[in-house]
Parts: structure tokens; C-alpha cells; sequence
């Protein structure tokens, strides 16, 4: 089936609806793709905040953010970006609270904010109150607030409808191709105008606290296309991953007053007196960004004063103590993380603190756009008409090696919009062009060697030796031969996937189909991130090379671009970091 | 019967309540008072000849109390709320089942209007006998 | 621990149902899904489920499980307290496959409250003025991630009238009707007070033993029933 | 099968006695009309009501009145206040409770009555 629409956006996360609540703001014929149903997406699970500097609670300024993001970024993030980024913020956050987000508020009735990871009032000198806050669902009611303005300026929905591929003629992307999970149709779209807004690739790896549905589509579908993908070596560890689970106890935890705590710290809890975390960050402690917290955990673990002492990052854990805060402070403040705590590990955090250790959180790098969210075809920034990217599958780089805590939610909505933006720029100069030839061919041959192919792999053997491999070779420490290894691991697993074939030969919801496709972006995504953290000869933000342990500017304050040779064969290409106001500093908190 | 929803459940709830306290006053009265507690003839002013004939037919003394209370139009007017309230919450009770439990749209409108129209019958045969109850007093 | 799991299967190509029964050796500790994906894993990948975020905030893996709406990802083994795992797709709505139900109808249905915001006066240059107080009367409706797990638990739903808002609208409908912000409220209240409305619900509590958010779903339909009560 | 929770079997046991209340009521309303025409028709309706099929009738009926009535008010207090609606199953339990001993002291009381 051939459907046309003005404009296609795939993914109904928050960068995916802001963008489709743009373009029909505009009037324009606008088709939401999703995989799942628009409030399943995992921009739901963001708990903690958005960060806008709107004053509310103490001084601030989008300067003061523009500085934290960048120096939290290790001086990765390009800062033209970040300084549209942190002052688009706060008119889209407000705007946010027009289409009735119900943030919660101040007692003077203002929307409310608390201090979260890496975020400082005047460059640095202590936490501020930024994150803008609704309870600990601030995401859930972005998602929402957001799907329900789409529902009314009646925005068309493809719901399990899981895009596959881009049409890309010349050098212009003129739709997608999408498999229709109910029914098994492979349908084409036609637009003058895409917007890939998938999200990130989580599920690479063992522990994280990512949906199963989150594997790397949109970045694989466009490396496979030609289009590069830049600084994919940098994967974001959060510091408190619920054991065993990766479910996130969210950074707010910390930002109301959680402490972390290792095993000589047990005596402290419930006293609020300072854990480990203040010899390593003796400004703003628990509250550093989620690199540093990370690998202050992993040492923690490694010297032994882990929970369990057993000295092995795999097993051994921490706590985050939030028995001090009160009751009062956890059940209003902190609901959510509360209820999993007790679901999940029979915890009560009123009582006794949480066992956590750091889980697979973010994707830094991913689809290279720029500021308009326009997808770019290389490091010199050449643009591919039509197509557009947002959220965690792009890379602005606003980001650059470490991602602030609440900046997720910041980029989803700024560059949804400026990308909406654009899109209605280029839509209102764009005429439909003529598609040639069977787009979908290569699509429909895919999905027969999947179903017909005979081969006799198993999607979950790949699978499981696929996140235990990056889990462990490519994890929060990385040197040359774990991520050799990797690399390694990840080549031979992508032979073994040619010969991958599905028991179920149904049409209508065959999910055992759909998991061998996303094994296979999944596999891509990997292949990129080993590759890319071998090539980086050195450590920033979250990319921690134990062979190379310091920061290289000299070398290294560059984005890496990874290109698709041929099957096994990658090439890489560099773009310098763009540097207005804040020259790299040594990175101290 | 109101058309919207709002109401009608709003008057359940007001019959309900008002059931509660006719009824238990309409209980107390013909089922205690004028049955286990003999002082309730006291009460309604029976004097020594009217309960020596009452001895010789138990059943008379039934009679007998009704009439002595109906006599007082205050208690016929009572009846007459307490069917009308009583008729009214358990008719609608019943139109509410069938609006929930018969899915097909004729056979529920006929279910309806079936449901009114015995209620409709009974609170006629009620309100008829309480006022038309003029027993002679000995 | 041994648990014997009974899964519903439907293949919508010979319109055939039957229940497969798989003998497992689970954690106590683990979730129903990380049991439902050890069997689509090890014993059989055909069958048909949703799932996503696994920790019970995206509303996917909605099912009923030993006879109550649950989320598979967001019941232990252990609650259950039984080794017997009874799982089939949740009412009153159309089997696609396996467990695998058709909730178009269901997200068009919550469309009938106008589930969005609908401005009370005109944007201020800053946010909306609301207070602590004011915010706390529509908090816990706010919580809702829409599953379905709610609607479909509830009889007046599945046995009678598939018509019937249901509790999930009527938890999207008290959001926004308890939002100070919110002028919407005159268009909503023709539907809740309509014959498929507010008055069908009769206070069973199914839905509110559902909600794998724990929001008291019966007193905001409660709280509406009053307000539409006193406003119409 | 879905499980019949306590809401729902309330919700049924509700229906079930609202029914039964209400035939009652046909009933006591068309005796009623009888005994209004004079004493001799009110005694032979007397004398029906005396027999042990009516008086056990009459007992299970103390049963259903007592039940739906205790029921009602919970639901009048669980949809007028959150209060009660928080403490739905406490309530209902309640309403069990409250039901069986009134009705076993009631209906003992009414049985072992001379009518």
C-alpha cells in the first residue's frame, strides 16, 4: 500500500510529538509512525525534570546552563548548539505548560524546580534549582501533554506501524518504507518531509534501564542508507540503576538529597551526613554529573567497599540512602521511584536505603544534524533534503560526551520543535517529486530471508551474547583490547545473523519477526560503538579508557563520523567542536 | 422519570435516604409497636375495653391498631410518601438492571416502559388502599 | 521454584483458540514477563505479546493474570502465591492474536472526553498561575498511562455495552475537569452525563484493583459524578 | 474467569437483593390493598403471613433489606467522600459484619415472634 502525506514523523516519543504538534499547527497533512502506541514511547519513563533556567526558585540564567551543559558535555558539545539549546528552553517550556502540562508548583503557584546533576549557579559554584519538575514523572507528562495535543489538532497515527527503511532518491529522502505489524503489509510512505525521532540503542546492552523496544531503528536504518553516525563511542551510564533490574531510580532522588553509600558508610544512613561522594566532587558531591558518578561507583566496587565487598562490578552494588528526607518528602516528591523500589525490590525507601548500581542509560551520539534537526550526509555538514532527526537518535551535539541530567527532555522538545520548524519551511518550498522504481523491494526481501531463509541461528543466543558482550567489553571502563574484543564479538555475531531465520510464518503480529529486525539494528549499533570507542584514543566524559586515562584536546576535541563501507568495513571521518564562549577547562566539580 | 443521568442518580440516593427513615419509623411502628411490645397499645391509646376484645381475636388487635393509626391523617399521609419513595427507588432499581443487563436496544425499551408501567400499577394499589382504609372503630 | 504457566493463543488465520501450557523453572523474584519472554525465548517464539518499558510506566504489557488486569511486567511470581500462572489477553475488546488485543477502538473511545487541554483564558506571558493546593486536586489522575487495564476489568464494559465511556476516559476526563486551568469543562460534561456516561458506573471497584498505578480511579469517578451533579 | 473481587460481589449481591426487595414489595402492597377491605380479609391475609413458608420469606427478606441498606449507605458515603472511598474493602467487610449479626439477631428475634 502507497500512502503520501506532507510530512511523515516516526516515533511517537516526546521529540516526535512536538514535532507533529508543529507541522499540523501549520495546517499541514502530517502522518505519526510508531512502533508501539503514542504513550507506550519511553520518553514516559524520564522521571526527574526538564531543565529551563526560569528562576523560579532562586536565580538562574540560560547562561549559567549553557556553562553547566557544555562543561558537563567535557567541552564535546558543540556550543552554538547548547546556547540555542539552553535559552530555547525556557519559551518551550512555558509553552509546555500552555498545552496544560501539569508541572508542579511553587508556593506562589509558579512551576517548580529542583537541582539535579551538573547543573550550578554562576558557572559552578553551587547546585542549583533548574530541573522543572511534575512529581517524578515529569516525562510521562510530556508524553502525554503532548499526545494529547496531537489528538486534538487531529494528527493522523499509524500505531504498530515499525518503519524499516528510507527512501532516498539522489540524495533526497522522499518517505519511508513500514512493516504493519497487524497485518504484515510492508506499506510505503511518501512525504516531502521526514522526521526520525526513534530514540536511542539501550538494548545493546545487558543491564539497562531502556525499554526492550528501544534498539537503535532510526540509526540503523540510516547507516545502512550511507548516512554516518557521529560520536557513537559516548553511552551514558547512569549512576543508579536498580540492582540486578536497570530500572532508574532517577537523578531527582539524588537532587532531593539522596546520598550514596558504600560499605564503611552504613553506620550514616539516615543521618544525611556526606557518603564517598564528597571527597570526589567536593562542591556538588551526589549531585556530579553521571559520568563521574559512575565510575566513582565503579571503583567503589573494584576496591572492595561495595555492598557485598565481592570486589566485581557485575554483582556487587551500592545504596542510595533517601531515609533521612522523611516520608512526607519521598511519597510527594518522590512517588514513582518509591512504588518501584517496593514492586520491584521489596524495599521501603522511607526505611531503608536502595540498592542500585550504574545501568545503560543514554545515547550521546547518534544521527548528525544540525540546529534545525536537518540530518547531515557528512562532517561538512551537507544536509539530505527532507530528512530530519530529533531527540536521542540524533546528535545536534548538545550533549557531547556526557549528557546532563533533565537535558534529554530539553533536547526532545527544542529540537523537536526547531525541527518541526524547519520542516515547515521546507514543506512550504518542496513539491512532491516523482518516486522511481520498488522501494520496498529491499524491505521485502529482508523480511523473506527472515521468514524463509532456513538458516538455523537463533535470535536469542545473538542477542543475549551481543548485550553481555558490550556490557562488559564496552561497558563504563573500555581499554584497546576489551573493545577489540568487542569488535570482534559483534563482526562474528553479524555472520551468525545472516543465517537467522523466525519459527513463526504468520502474518498478524509476528513479534518473533520483529525482534529478528531489531537484533539486526541492534547489531549495527553495536558495530559502531565498539568501533568508534577503539578508534577515540582517550578519555571524556563518559567514554573512560583505562589505557588512556587523561582528556586530549589536542587531538581529540573533535566529533568522530562513522560511515558504512561494506559489510565489515567502516571509515571514519572527524569534525572539529564548535567553540563560542568557554574555552576547555580541566573538568572539576 | 428524568431523562438525565445526573438526576436520576442523584435521586436514588435522596430515596435511599429517605426509605432509610420511613421505613425504619414504618417498621417501628406496625412491626414492633403494634406486634412484641404490648406498651405500644399505650401508646396509641387503647383503653381496657379495647383489649379485652382484642384478647378474644389476636388477630383483630392487628386490625384494630391500624385503624386506630390510620385514623390520624398524618400517618395516611406517611403511607402515601413511603409507597410513592419506596415504589419510585425500587422501579428505577429495577430499570437500571435491564438498561445494564439487556444489551439489545428494543427488547431494553420494552423492558423499560414494562418496569414503569407495574410500577406505576403498584403505587396505585398502594396509595388506593391507604386512602381508601377507613375501618370502624368499636 | 517449578511454576506450570497456561498461555492463551489465538491464530487469527484458522480463528482457532486453545490455552498451551509450559512447565517453568523460575526466580520467585522474577516478573511474569521475564517468564513470558523465557518462554517465547526457550520453548516457543511464536507467541504474541506486547511489551516495552518492563517497569510498569508505558502500559503495553497489560493481561490478565490468574484472573485480574495486571501488567506482566509489574507482578513478582511470589505475589501471586500460586504455581499455577493463568494468563489470557484482557476483555471485552477484539483478539488480534495470542494476547495481542485491538485497542484502536479503546484510544478512540477516550477521545469522547476531549482528553486535552482546552484553555480556561488566554496564555500569560508565563506560565499559568496555579496553586500547590490546586495542582494536588488532579494529581493522582495524572498518573494514568493508559493501558486499559481499567476499562476492561470493569462489567459494565465487558458484560454489557462496549458504548460505555469507561474508567480510563473518565480518569483523563478528571484530570482535566479538576485542572484549574482547564475551561473545557461545559463541552465534556454532555458525555459523562450521557446514558453511556458516569451512570453506568456502579461502584464495583474492579477498576480501581486494577490500576497497576494505584490511582483511585472509582473516587475521581465519584468526584465527576458529584461535579456533574452539581453543574448541569 | 475474571475474580469477583469484594466490590463486585457487592455489586451483584446489591442487584440480587434489590430485586428481591422489590417483589416483597409487590407483594406487601397487593395483601395491603386485600386487608384494607375489612377484618375479615385482613385476617385470612394474616393467616397467610403466619405460615412458616411466608415467616422464613419474611426472615430472608430482613436479610436482603439489612444487606442492600448497609450496602447503599457505604456507596452513598464511597461516592460522596474520599474518605470512604480509600477504605473501600475496610467498608465492605464492614458491611458483611454489620449484615450477618443484625441479621442473626434480627431474624432470631423475628422467628421466635408470635407473628
Amino acid at each position: 500500500m502507497v500512502h503520501k502525506f506532507d510530512a511523515i514523523v516516526v516515533g511517537a516519543g516526546g521529540a516526535g510529538l512536538r514535532c507533529a504538534l508543529e507541522l499540523s499547527q501549520h495546517n499541514f497533512n502530517v502522518a505519526v509512525l510508531s512502533k508501539l502506541y503514542p504513550v507506550r514511547s519511553h520518553t514516559g519513563a524520564a522521571q526527574g525534570g526538564v531543565g529551563a533556567a526560569l528562576g523560579n526558585e532562586e536565580p538562574d540564567s540560560p547562561e549559567w546552563h549553557f556553562f553547566d551543559t557544555v562543561k558537563g558535555s567535557d567541552y564535546l558539545g558543540d556550543q552554538d548548539a547548547i546556547e540555542i539549546m539552553c535559552e530555547d528552553a525556557i519559551e518551550t517550556v512555558l509553552e509546555l505548560e500552555h498545552f496544560g502540562l501539569p508541572f508542579s508548583r511553587t508556593p506562589d503557584g509558579k512551576i517548580a524546580q529542583r537541582p539535579f546533576g551538573g547543573h550550578t549557579s554562576n558557572f559552578g559554584e553551587a547546585p542549583v534549582k533548574r530541573a522543572c519538575y511534575a512529581a517524578d514523572r515529569t516525562g510521562h507528562m510530556i508524553l502525554h501533554t503532548l499526545y494529547e495535543q496531537c489528538v486534538k489538532n487531529q494528527v493522523r497515527f499509524f500505531n504498530e506501524f515499525y518503519v524499516l527503511d528510507l527512501i532516498v532518491e539522489g540524495e533526497t529522502c522522499q518517505g519511508v518504507i513500514a512493516y504493519d505489524l497487524a497485518t504484515g503489509e510492508v506499506n510505503v510512505f511518501q512525504a516531502k518531509a521526514t522526521m526520525l525521532a526513534t530514540g536511542g540503542h539501550g538494548r545493546a546492552f545487558s543491564i539497562t534501564s531502556n525499554a526492550h523496544t528501544y534498539t537503535g531503528d532510526g540509526m540503523a536504518i540510516c547507516f545502512r542508507r550511507g548516512i554516518p553516525m557521529e560520536d557513537m563511542e559516548f553511552v551514558q551510564f547512569h549512576p543508579t540503576g536498580m540492582r540486578k533490574l536497570g530500572i532508574l531510580v532517577s537523578e531527582a532522588a539524588r537532587g532531593e538529597g539522596g546520598i550514596l553509600r558504600n560499605r564503611e558508610d552504613l553506620d550514616n544512613i539516615g543521618t544525611g551526613k556526606d557518603g564517598f561522594m564528597a571527597a570526589i566532587a567536593p562542591t556538588i558531591k551526589d549531585l556530579a554529573p553521571r559520568d563521574v558518578v559512575s565510575r566513582a561507583m565503579y571503583n567503589e566496587i573494584k576496591e572492595g567497599r561495595g555492598i557485598a565487598g565481592t570486589g566485581d562490578p557485575g554483582s556487587d552494588y551500592l545504596y542510595l540512602d533517601l531515609v533521612h528526607l522523611g516520608a512526607d518528602t519521598i511519597n510527594t516528591q518522590l512517588p514513582d521511584i518509591s512504588h518501584f523500589a517496593r514492586t520491584y525490590l521489596a524495599v521501603e525507601p522511607i526505611k531503608e536505603p536502595i540498592p542500585v548500581q550504574p545501568t545503560t542509560h543514554y545515547a550521546m551520539g547518534g544521527i548528525p544534524t544540525d540546529v534545525e534537526g536537518r540530518v547531515l550526509w557528512d562532517a561538512k555538514n551537507k544536509p539530505v533534503p527532507g530528512l530530519y532527526a530529533a531527540g536521542e537518535v540524533a546528535c545536534v551535539s548538545v550533549h557531547g560526551a556526557n549528557r546532563l541530567g533533565t537535558n534529554s527532555l530539553v533536547d526532545i522538545i527544542v529540537f523537536g520543535r526547531r525541527g518541526g520548524k524547519d520542516m515547515v519551511r521546507y514543506l512550504q518550498e518542496t513539491e512532491f517529486s516523482r518516486m522511481t522504481g520498488e522501494p520496498d523491494a529491499f524491505i521485502r526481501g529482508e523480511i523473506d530471508r527472515l521468514q524463509n531463509g532456513g538458516g538455523k541461528e537463533q535470535v536469542v543466543d545473538i542477542r543475549t551474547n551481543m548485550q553481555k558482550v558490550m556490557m562488559v567489553e564496552c561497558g563504563v571502563y573500555r581499554t584497546k583490547e576489551s573493545l577489540t574484543k568487542a569488535r570482534d564479538a559483534i563482526m562474528e555475531l553479524r555472520q551468525r545473523y545472516q543465517q537467522v531465520s523466525v519459527a513463526d510464518k504468520r502474518a498478524c503480529f509476528n513479534t518473533e519477526l520483529m525482534e529478528a529486525i531489531e537484533l539486526g539494528f541492534l547489531l549495527d549499533s553495536a558495530w559502531t560503538i565498539a568501533e568508534s570507542a577503539l578508534i577515540r584514543n582517550e578519555s571524556r566524559g563518559a567514554h573512560s579508557r583505562e589505557d588512556f586515562p587523561e582528556r586530549d584536546d589536542e587531538n581529540w576535541l573533535k566529533h568522530t563520523f562513522i560511515h558504512y563501507v561494506e559489510d565489515g568495513k567502516v571509515k571514519f571521518d572527524y569534525k572539529p567542536v564548535t567553540i563560542t564562549k568557554f574555552q576547555p577547562k580541566p573538568r572539576v566539580y | 422519570m428524568s431523562s438525565r443521568g445526573s438526576q436520576a442518580w442523584l435521586f436514588q440516593r435522596v430515596t435511599a435516604v429517605l426509605i432509610f427513615l420511613l421505613l425504619g419509623t414504618h417498621v417501628f411502628l406496625y412491626h414492633y409497636l403494634m406486634g412484641p411490645a404490648n406498651w405500644g397499645y399505650d401508646i396509641l391509646g387503647f383503653g381496657a375495653a379495647d383489649l379485652a376484645k382484642i384478647k378474644a381475636d389476636p388477630n383483630l388487635m392487628k386490625y384494630y391498631s391500624l385503624a386506630k393509626v390510620f385514623a390520624n391523617p398524618m400517618w395516611k399521609v406517611f403511607d402515601v410518601t413511603l409507597i410513592t419513595v419506596g415504589t419510585y427507588h425500587g422501579f428505577y432499581g429495577i430499570k437500571a438492571i435491564i438498561d445494564d443487563w439487556v444489551t439489545h436496544n428494543g427488547w431494553r425499551a420494552i423492558g423499560n416502559w414494562v418496569t414503569y408501567l407495574i410500577g406505576f400499577i403498584i403505587w396505585v394499589i398502594g396509595v388506593v388502599a391507604v386512602i381508601s382504609f377507613t375501618p370502624k372503630l368499636y | 521454584m517449578q511454576v506450570t504457566v497456561e498461555v492463551f493463543r489465538y491464530d487469527p488465520d484458522t480463528d482457532e483458540s486453545r490455552f498451551d501450557t509450559f512447565i517453568k523453572e523460575v526466580d520467585p523474584k522474577d516478573r511474569v514477563l521475564d517468564v513470558m519472554m523465557a518462554i517465547k525465548d526457550e520453548d516457543d517464539g511464536t507467541i504474541a505479546f506486547r511489551k516495552s518499558c518492563a517497569h510498569g510506566v508505558c502500559g503495553s504489557c497489560a493481561m490478565e493474570i490468574n484472573g485480574l488486569n495486571r501488567l506482566a511486567c509489574q507482578v513478582l511470581i511470589q505475589d501471586l502465591k500460586s504455581k499455577r500462572i493463568h494468563i489470557r489477553p484482557i476483555k471485552g475488546m477484539k483478539v488480534l492474536r495470542d494476547l495481542i488485543v485491538d485497542m484502536e477502538a479503546f484510544f478512540a473511545g477516550l477521545e469522547k472526553v476531549k482528553p486535552y487541554f482546552i484553555p480556561g483564558e488566554p496564555a500569560p506571558a508565563a506560565e499559568y498561575h496555579q496553586s500547590v493546593k490546586d495542582r494536588a486536586v488532579f494529581d493522582e489522575t495524572t498518573k494514568c498511562i493508559m493501558c486499559g487495564s481499567c476499562t476492561t476489568s470493569c462489567p459494565s464494559f465487558r458484560w454489557f455495552n462496549r458504548e460505555f465511556v469507561g474508567p480510563a476516559a473518565f480518569v483523563k476526563a478528571h484530570r482535566f475537569i479538576f485542572d484549574s486551568r482547564d475551561g473545557g469543562n461545559e463541552e465534556r460534561l454532555g458525555v459523562l452525563d450521557d446514558k453511556n456516561g458516569l451512570w453506568r458506573c456502579h461502584s464495583i471497584y474492579n477498576c480501581t484493583d486494577a490500576c497497576p498505578r494505584e490511582i483511585d480511579i472509582t473516587k475521581a469517578i465519584g468526584d465527576l459524578k458529584r461535579y456533574t451533579v452539581i453543574h448541569r | 474467569m475474571y475474580k469477583i473481587k469484594e466490590g463486585m460481589l457487592s455489586w451483584l449481591l446489591h442487584k440480587i437483593t434489590g430485586v428481591a426487595i422489590v417483589a416483597y414489595l409487590i407483594i406487601h402492597i397487593w395483601s395491603m390493598a386485600k386487608m384494607s377491605k375489612g377484618p375479615e380479609a385482613f385476617n385470612a391475609v394474616i393467616e397467610t403471613y403466619k405460615t412458616t413458608l411466608f415467616r422464613a420469606g419474611e426472615v430472608l427478606l430482613l436479610g436482603a433489606i439489612l444487606f442492600h441498606g448497609l450496602n447503599g449507605f457505604r456507596l452513598i458515603l464511597a461516592e460522596f467522600t474520599a474518605w470512604a472511598s480509600k477504605r473501600h474493602k475496610l467498608l465492605i467487610y464492614l458491611t458483611y459484619v454489620l449484615a450477618v449479626v443484625l441479621f442473626i439477631i434480627g431474624g432470631w428475634f423475628m422467628w421466635r415472634a408470635e407473628g
